[in-house]
């Protein structure tokens, strides 16, 4: 396959495009495989690319049950960042962010990931100390992060109500500046055809019924696409973490699945650099290089596979929007959608061998989903292959609910609609 | 005369004359006109530029749909970008302007980039930018370069930074019927619903009921069919149950039959009237909705179809019957199906010439032959249009033959000389509200369309072009019967009505595309091209969604209203498979791009209500700073002239310690937890007794979380053997209040208790001091408030001024501190009492940060450190957790991870540099400013102490506790501070409580 | 504002949370007539009353006792006059309204720790007034209930919200609704109400 | 989305605030054991269908309703108080004999 380049671009026009070749090829399952990796969304292809670079197990199946990045990876507001609070969640999104930082050499594909920093503003004293506190803690580990005056905050946004009188005025803010944006389907498409170069078949339209047993084992999986056996079974289905687990057998999860809807207006010229988010609601957004304002807030914080939401969180998002930008009360949300978030118990996801034996479990992203697709690949890979946790995702298991071991990043508890 | 209007005709109102300017060049038009079709009037050919390739554009359509014309309107600095001049309606003064363009719409230097042509084909920017692997622009820089100016092309209008100061409301409605659309299906709906008694409200986006009945020339039970809708309107208007909503977009249809509606109340208004809204919100909850929503004319996808004049036909017919505007005076018409005959009829006899109707289909009918010959149109069928001529206008196309059923041309290409070519490529019906309900689209091969199915989960009736039923007798007879179904009636359906039609046929060839050399477009606004689609099958992006997400297709601000159908079609031809298995996207809310003011409403500029002590205006009137605090305002300092924010509170702290000091604590949650089993309640939701208080005591009480971490406290005042009022902090009261109403709702439905939130019902006034118990003593009556009558954390009862009180001895301070409650209507009086008689005290008033230094001073918690990762024994309070009970948590609190010795536990800091610490700051063993590491806790608050002259915090640091004497180190990159702290008990001041127990 | 009896003892009158913000006279687009009343009805008492499962008919007889108002049957049944207004807002729980002060003791009398639970708030809710042909519209715009008549029978109550303000009302005429916020909330909510009715035009009295 | 309150009657669910899965079960107060309570607080029956499940009308009567949903289509096809005894006097009164 052509590497994709200016030349090939170039070369491939002169010849009318007529040239290109599929991304990925569209094979027909195997009888075999030596991992099975459930699910075909970002974390799915990430996993399987890198089982095959970095471990050198090529055998391999991704399953996904409609089209190819049909889940969360194309469905969220593109933020890359790494500002958490606790150490273990920072170091593990800060690994994902090296990764990034280089994702589109390494893939051959042009993710598109820019590093125009994410801003978190502060409407108090309190909430500036405590803006400090989370830089501080990441500065302790490596990585950046500023804050930002009020003088500075109007320079960089300077659409941004930043009056005194204002309902919640801005104080200040933390920046990390080598946060940004991605394009969600470019990091599944790319992904994918680089799991495929590397000989993992890609099989879409494949939906997983069931698994195949032996004993307690998992041997395999049920497909609409036949029986399928494996050494390994590899489950990456953040938002149907419920549905699949399941079939398994495995009824309860410290997992409930959430709707998160997410808004995009018509295309605009640039009118904000910077991924920024809001302290006195839950509130976040940033521009596409098309031009649209993509932007979300809370999930609707009720049960939900459907991928749409309903109201009372379009009307929220949409006031903390205007609270901050008050020229944009004339522009037009011209879209909005749902996907289906794993909210766990403490905020932070899952990475682990079991919970059966020959099962891998990669789940419970929340809404950090999208961010951690080079991290959760390549620890999940790394668990996969090793049959144990990188210390990267060690702090991510499965008991560690039952052990009083969480990280739980806002302090809410076993609440998932609060985290 | 304008140089396209006609003599007559039309529904504007030629007396009135309206002056509006467009790109800075003024124009008039008349009532009634839009944008489109004033500007269309006064000869203007160019609206717009394209997305990518910046081609000049002119209009598509005549309504919602339209993707080219889309201009920024202007009311002073504050500006609405990506408007549809279809959509605008003129008023004097509008000020309208063209985008994405430079310098001007004439002349626009990115036109160059249509140059670039198939190297910017779909999905181009994946293959490249990725910039060098080595050097100055390696990793993300060389593509961050390039996105700086790829960003500065893309992009449509400009949105404004002025805020906007227009108004927007919402407005909750519930009803038996809504109709959404008021077209000869949405009338008949309304009236047979409305007929039998039903609330009913209707809806229609444009600002004239009637849709195509306003425009198709009909004639409906013997008069003309705008007649027919007006009269029926006035009808409906008659019954006191009917809401008739124009300008009123139906966008979104969410569970529960809750339809989300935008009206736009003043946007064609010179001026608002006072206090009207620019645009309202209408929640409507509706028992049935009837979707009477019509239909959208589809483009046909062919060289050059995106030159200014091509348009699409019933747009051409709209523009002469509505408002007496002729798109061009040489009409060529191009179409797969019958209805572009009576468009060219229309214009006909609206005035213009038709110089030919291309039709791909060989055989036609001998009405539609006849309709062209009334039209005086030249027949050309068996052809296709293959490319168009001119610049920034029409001046001609040409045509070749071309077979149906192979899609091939064959013979010479004949130019036809016409300044407007009108096509049609069939119709879709408006299913998107369906959709988003839940229904799957189903293909009708007939039609070529997808119909809407029967409805799944909500509840909904369709009628009329919706449903593929194109015709007005099937428009009407549906609507009847929809109306009379949703209003729940099982009456006959009325006779069906008597109208007169052009005739046709309702299915169209299956004709989507015409190859032929050069650049057809799918998506107008978008630059996909069907070369695009066909590279994205290529390329593997074959499924729907791929399709879309990799060329864009449907995602401009159209939302694929012109393109689906033909994207999907000529993706399903590259596949060899039938449309449907190709699928179709589900529509998502909204329909049409919906302002986000409107979604804002009442909210906008009022995000959140101001929650108010009863103190407030006492203390704005008295000098205090105020500090916002979740929802509440609350005193932050009482400053003196030039006294900076760290000496008014250092010196209200220190004026409290050495005299006395007040502070309203009135946000303080107040719980009145009443009712027989009220002791045992608070015994299991407290880690500690309250069962064994005596009436007339208070006690400090912890709560905990079921997961066994530390989650409020507050103290709990025994008023009554029944009757106990719970205090929680400022911020967890609406929190604790629903953990304490989920206990007794779902767990415990046996205890009877009620809770009752009544912070609202007391004022809160907390005295501290070495003079407080004597302030007291000069101004309560009716109690005594020694140390026998009122005890450390003893409640007495007495009046101040006149006004009933309830006095407990309780501190947060650290001093001898009383709280006096008094009825919230009194709070000002009581206040004002106290102050007054502690002036010959040197009472001073005091406000949140000397209430905070104090609080620090003593090492007392509150939500800095009880922050949802603590537990009881990380803040040194695990000797309030009974072992003589269980309690909400106890059986969870001491799992291995919430006693690990490693945890962050609550310590003291003294600042060894006497430089101030700062919250938020980290805490090391080592320090090192450059590279910042091993960070072992944190401050979570910090003062200057008065009372201990030092710099002080307090601090969770891991197996803090054993640290006690130890030294350590500040560490604040953030801020470059960097510092030798001791780390010390956080009990900094008065430890044994000497002070406070008087 | 309406006068206030306190029949008891001499105390000072009450301070309204509306004070600074309630500007008597005609407001907004009342060029063409005002279509809402606004006021602040400032009652002596209001009282929740709450009773134990099955003890529900005792609570209601005693509400009939102490102010003579017989409570109509079903959820949310309620009766205003004379000055006094009751009216259920939950399953065993009632508002109780008057225009004097002390209530809170005449009912402690009948109100039994068997029977329930009285909660005085008196000073923790305001009671705001709007009457007129346009009261069902402008109170349209903040609550999602459905105002109309057949659906909000007068006499009445509701509980609901708008965003972070808790509201009861009861409908004490065909085009009169008392709406009853938490006092902190008040004078926001007062402001806003006054703003969403000068669309119609609006008089404070 | 509109949820049926067994006291107000249907209303928007902005009122309401999502109190969780209703198959836990929460031990005995003095239950010691651990993996009970574990299921309890942290393990969820998350199904893609019908869910039984609290809510609370915060903004309403504030009384707790149980209830079941289709997680898939959000269609809610029954609710009651989460309080037996509410339920009980609820049916007495429909009867319309109290």
């Amino acid at each position: 396959m052509a590497e994709y380049s200016a030349l090939s671009l170039l070369t491939n026009a002169l010849r009318g495009n007529k040239d290109w070749k599929p991304a990925w090829r569209k094979p027909d399952p195997k009888a075999s495989y030596d991992v099975i990796i459930i699910g075909g969304g970002g974390h799915g292809l990430s996993t399987a690319y890198y089982l095959a670079k970095e471990h050198g197990i090529t055998n391999v199946a991704v399953l996904e049950k409609g089209w190819l990045g049909s889940g969360n990876v194309g469905r969220n507001t593109t933020a890359v960042r790494s500002n958490y609070l606790l150490p273990s969640n920072t170091r593990f999104y800060e690994h994902s962010m090296k990764m990034w930082e280089n994702l589109s050499h390494d893939l051959n594909y042009n993710v598109m990931f820019s590093q125009r920093g994410c801003l978190n503003l502060a409407h108090t004293p309190g909430q500036f100390d405590d803006l400090a506190r989370r830089g501080n803690a990441m500065r302790h580990l490596g990585v950046d992060a500023e804050l930002m005056s009020t003088a500075e905050i109007a320079r960089l946004v300077p659409a941004l109500d930043m009056s005194a009188s204002a309902r919640f005025p801005i104080v200040g803010g933390l920046m990390q500046p080598r946060a940004g944006t991605a394009r969600h389907d470019a990091v599944a498409w790319g992904y994918a055809r680089g799991a495929d170069r590397r000989g993992v078949d890609i099989v879409e339209n494949c939906e997983v019924t069931g698994f195949l047993r032996d004993g307690d084992r998992i041997i395999g999986v049920q497909t609409t696409r036949g029986e399928i056996r494996a050494k390994k079974v590899a489950v990456a289905v953040a938002g149907s973490t419920g549905r699949v687990m399941q079939l398994a057998g495995v009824d309860r999860m410290p997992i409930e699945s959430h709707v998160l809807q997410a808004f995009v207006t018509e295309s605009l010229k640039p009118f904000i650099d910077t991924v920024l988010t809001f302290g006195m609601g839950h509130f976040y957004m940033s521009q596409s290089d098309k031009g649209g304002l993509v932007y979300g807030g809370d999930i609707d914080g009720y049960n939900s596979y459907a991928q749409r939401g309903n109201l009372p969180i379009v009307d929220e998002v949409m006031s903390e929007m205007l609270a901050l930008f008050p020229g944009l009360a004339r522009v037009r949300m011209l879209r909005s959608w749902g996907g289906v978030c794993d909210m766990s118990m403490d905020g932070s996801p899952i990475i682990t061998t079991g919970p059966l034996p020959g099962m891998y479990l990669n789940c419970g992203w929340c809404y950090g989903g999208f961010k951690a697709t080079p991290a959760s690949g390549w620890c999940f890979a790394y668990t996969i292959a090793k049959d144990e946790p990188h210390a990267f995702n060690a702090p991510f298991t499965l008991d560690r609910f039952y052990r009083g071991m969480v990280i739980d990043d806002k302090g809410q508890g076993a609440t998932p609609r609060l985290h | 005369m304008s140089p396209r209007r006609t003599e007559t005709g039309g529904r504007i109102d030629r007396l009135r004359t309206i002056r509006f300017t467009f790109d800075g060049a003024p124009y008039t038009g008349h009532a009634g006109d839009t944008l489109a079709s004033a500007l269309l009037a006064n000869g203007v050919t160019l609206f717009g530029r394209s997305f990518k390739y910046h081609r000049p554009r002119g209009l598509l359509s005549a309504g919602v749909e339209e993707p080219n014309a889309l201009v920024t309107v202007l009311r002073g600095e504050v500006r609405e970008p990506n408007i549809a001049a279809t959509m605008v309606e003129i008023y004097d003064g509008l000020v309208a302007v063209s985008q994405n363009r430079f310098p001007s719409l004439a002349w626009d230097v990115n036109a160059v980039n249509q140059l670039g042509g198939k190297i910017l084909a779909a999905g181009f920017y994946y293959k490249t930018f990725m910039g060098p692997v080595f050097g100055p622009l390696k990793g993300t820089r060389f593509w961050m370069f390039c996105e700086h100016f790829i960003r500065r092309a893309a992009g449509l209008g400009k949105a404004g930074i002025a805020a906007d100061t227009s108004r927007y409301e919402r407005m909750n409605a519930f009803c038996d019927v809504l109709v959404v659309g008021s077209g000869p299906a949405g009338l008949s709906a309304a009236k047979a619903a409305a007929d039998q008694g039903a609330r009913v409200i209707m809806t229609e986006l444009e600002p004239r009921f009637g849709g195509s009945a306003n425009w198709s020339g009909e004639t409906i039970d013997g008069a003309p069919a705008a007649d027919w809708a007006a009269r029926t309107v006035t009808q409906l208007e008659g019954h006191d149950t009917v809401r008739l909503l124009p300008r009123t977009t139906a966008w979104g249809y969410y569970d529960g039959n809750t339809i989300a509606a935008l009206e736009r109340v003043t946007d064609h208004k010179e001026t608002p009237g006072k206090g009207e809204p620019r645009h309202r919100y209408w929640a409507i909850r509706a028992k049935t909705v009837v979707l009477a929503t019509g239909s959208f004319e589809r483009p046909l996808v062919f060289p050059g179809n995106d030159r200014p004049g091509v348009m699409l036909a019933h747009a051409g017919e709209r523009y002469a019957n509505d408002y007496g505007v002729l798109p061009g005076d040489r009409i060529a018409l191009f179409t797969n199906n019958d209805s572009a005959y009576r468009s060219a009829l229309a214009l006909k006899k609206a005035g213009a010439a038709i110089v030919a109707i291309v039709d791909v289909r060989p055989e036609l009918s001998a009405e539609m032959r006849s309709l062209a010959t009334e039209a005086e149109a030249e027949i050309v069928s068996g052809h296709a249009v293959v490319a168009t001529e001119g610049g920034k206008a029409l001046s001609g196309l040409k045509v070749q033959r071309f077979d149906m059923n192979s899609g091939t041309l064959s013979g010479d290409a004949r130019s036809i000389h016409a300044n407007c070519l009108l096509m049609s490529g069939g119709w879709s019906p408006t299913i998107h509200l369906a959709s988003q309900a839940g229904a799957r689209a189903e293909w009708n091969a007939d039609r070529q369309a997808f119909l809407p199915p029967k409805p799944t989960q909500q509840q909904w009736i369709g009628a009329g072009a919706f449903n593929g039923s194109f015709s007005t007798v099937e428009a009407i007879t549906e609507g009847r019967a929809a109306g009379l179904s949703a209003a729940g009636a099982t009456g006959a359906p009325a006779a069906v009505p008597d109208v007169e039609a052009t005739p046709g046929n309702p299915d169209p060839a299956p004709v989507f595309e015409i190859k032929a050399k050069g650049k057809s477009f799918v998506d107008f606004q978008h630059d996909v091209t069907a070369e695009d689609v066909r590279l994205a099958h290529r390329e593997g992006f074959v499924s729907v969604e791929h399709l879309k997400r990799y060329t864009t297709l449907g995602m401009a601000t159209d939302q694929g209203k012109n393109s689906n159908v033909p994207g999907l079609a000529i993706m399903a031809e590259a596949l060899g498979k039938p449309i449907p298995e190709v699928g179709t996207t589900r529509f998502r809310p909204p329909y049409s791009a919906v302002s986000i003011g409107s979604l804002a409403a009442e909210r906008f500029g009022d995000l959140k209500p101001e929650r108010l002590t009863p103190m407030h205006d006492w203390h704005l009137a008295n000098g205090a700073t105020m500090y916002s605090a979740g929802l509440w305002f609350r005193p932050m300092i009482y400053g003196l002239a030039g006294e900076t924010i760290e000496q008014a509170y250092v010196r209200e702290a220190r004026a409290t310690r050495e005299s006395a000091g007040i502070v309203d604590v009135s946000t303080l949650g107040k719980i009145a937890v009443q009712g027989p089993d009220a002791g045992e309640f608070l015994d299991r939701v407290y880690t500690n007794m309250f069962s064994t208080l005596a009436v007339g005591k208070a006690r400090y009480g912890l709560m905990l979380r079921e997961d066994g971490l530390a989650f409020d406290d507050g103290t709990t005042w025994r008023l009554g053997e029944q009757d106990f009022l719970m205090t929680t902090t400022t911020a967890n009261t609406g929190k604790v209040m629903q953990h304490l109403e989920y206990f007794l709702d779902v767990i415990w439905p046996e205890l009877k208790v009620t809770v009752t939130s009544v912070t609202d019902e007391w004022a809160g006034a907390a005295i501290g001091g070495p003079k407080a118990r004597a302030i007291l003593a000069a101004c309560v009556t009716g109690t005594a408030v020694d140390n026998t009558a009122l005890p450390f954390m003893g409640i007495v009862r007495g009046q101040i001024a006149g006004v009933p009180v309830m006095i407990c001895r309780l501190s947060f301070s650290g001093e001898m501190a009383f709280e006096v409650y008094s009825g919230a209507g009194y709070g000002t009086h009581v206040w004002e009492a106290l102050v007054e008689a502690g002036k010959p005290f040197g009472l001073v008033t005091y406000g949140l940060e000397a209430l905070g230094t104090m609080r620090i001073e003593k090492g007392h918690v509150t939500g800095a450190e009880i922050d949802g990762r603590t537990t009881a024994r990380d803040l040194h309070l695990d000797w309030m957790l009974s072992k003589k009970k269980p309690f909400i948590g106890s059986a969870m609190m001491d799992r291995e991870g919430l006693i690990a010795p490693e945890r962050l536990q609550l310590v003291g800091l003294v600042s060894l540099d006497n430089r101030p610490l700062n919250g938020g700051a980290h805490i090391v063993e080592e320090l090192d400013a450059a590279n910042p590491h091993d960070s072992i806790g944190h401050i979570t608050a910090c003062c200057y102490s008065p009372a201990l002259g030092k710099h002080i915090a307090l601090a969770l640091v891991e197996g803090g506790k054993a640290r006690h004497g130890t030294r350590a180190f500040v560490s604040d990159p953030l801020r470059k501070r960097f510092g030798p702290v001791e780390i010390v008990s956080n009990h900094f001041y008065d430890p044994d409580g000497s002070r406070m127990h008087g | 504002m309406a006068e206030r009896q306190s029949p008891e003892r001499q105390l000072p009158e009450r301070l309204s949370p509306l004070e600074p913000v309630f500007h008597t006279g005609s407001h907004g687009n009342f060029e063409h007539g005002v279509d809402v009343i606004l006021t602040e009805t400032r009652p002596g008492s209001i009282l929740q009353l709450a009773a134990w499962p099955g003890a529900e008919k005792q609570l209601i007889e005693a509400i009939r006792k102490v102010t003579g108002l017989a409570l109509p049957d079903g959820a949310g049944g309620g009766v205003a006059k004379d000055g006094k207004a009751v009216f259920g807002f939950a399953p065993g729980k009632f508002t109780v309204v008057d225009e004097a002060e002390g209530l809170a003791s005449a009912f402690a009398k009948v109100v039994t720790p068997a029977i329930g639970t009285i909660t005085d708030l008196s000073h923790g809710r305001t009671a705001i007034r709007i009457a007129g042909p346009k009261a069902e519209w402008v109170l349209a715009k903040f609550f999602a209930i459905d105002f109309a008549l057949p659906a909000f029978p007068i006499g009445a109550g509701r509980s609901t919200t708008h965003h972070d303000v808790f509201a009861q009302i009861q409908r004490s005429g065909a085009d009169q609704f008392d709406v009853y916020v938490f006092r902190s909330f008040a004078r926001s909510f007062w402001k806003a109400l006054c703003h969403a009715s000068e669309e119609v035009g609006y008089e404070v009295q | 989305m509109l949820i049926t309150c067994p006291y107000c009657g249907p209303r928007d669910v902005i009122e309401f605030t999502y109190q969780g899965d209703g198959n836990r079960e929460r031990p005995q107060p003095a239950s010691q054991d651990l993996d009970a309570w574990n299921a309890y607080v942290y393990d969820r029956l998350n199904p893609a269908g019908d869910h039984n499940e609290i809510w609370q009308h915060s903004g309403g009567c504030r009384t707790h309703l149980r209830m079941v949903r289709n997680t898939v289509t959000h269609e809610i096809s029954s609710t009651g108080f989460a309080r037996g005894d509410h339920n009980a006097a609820a049916r007495h009164k429909a009867g319309g004999k109290s």
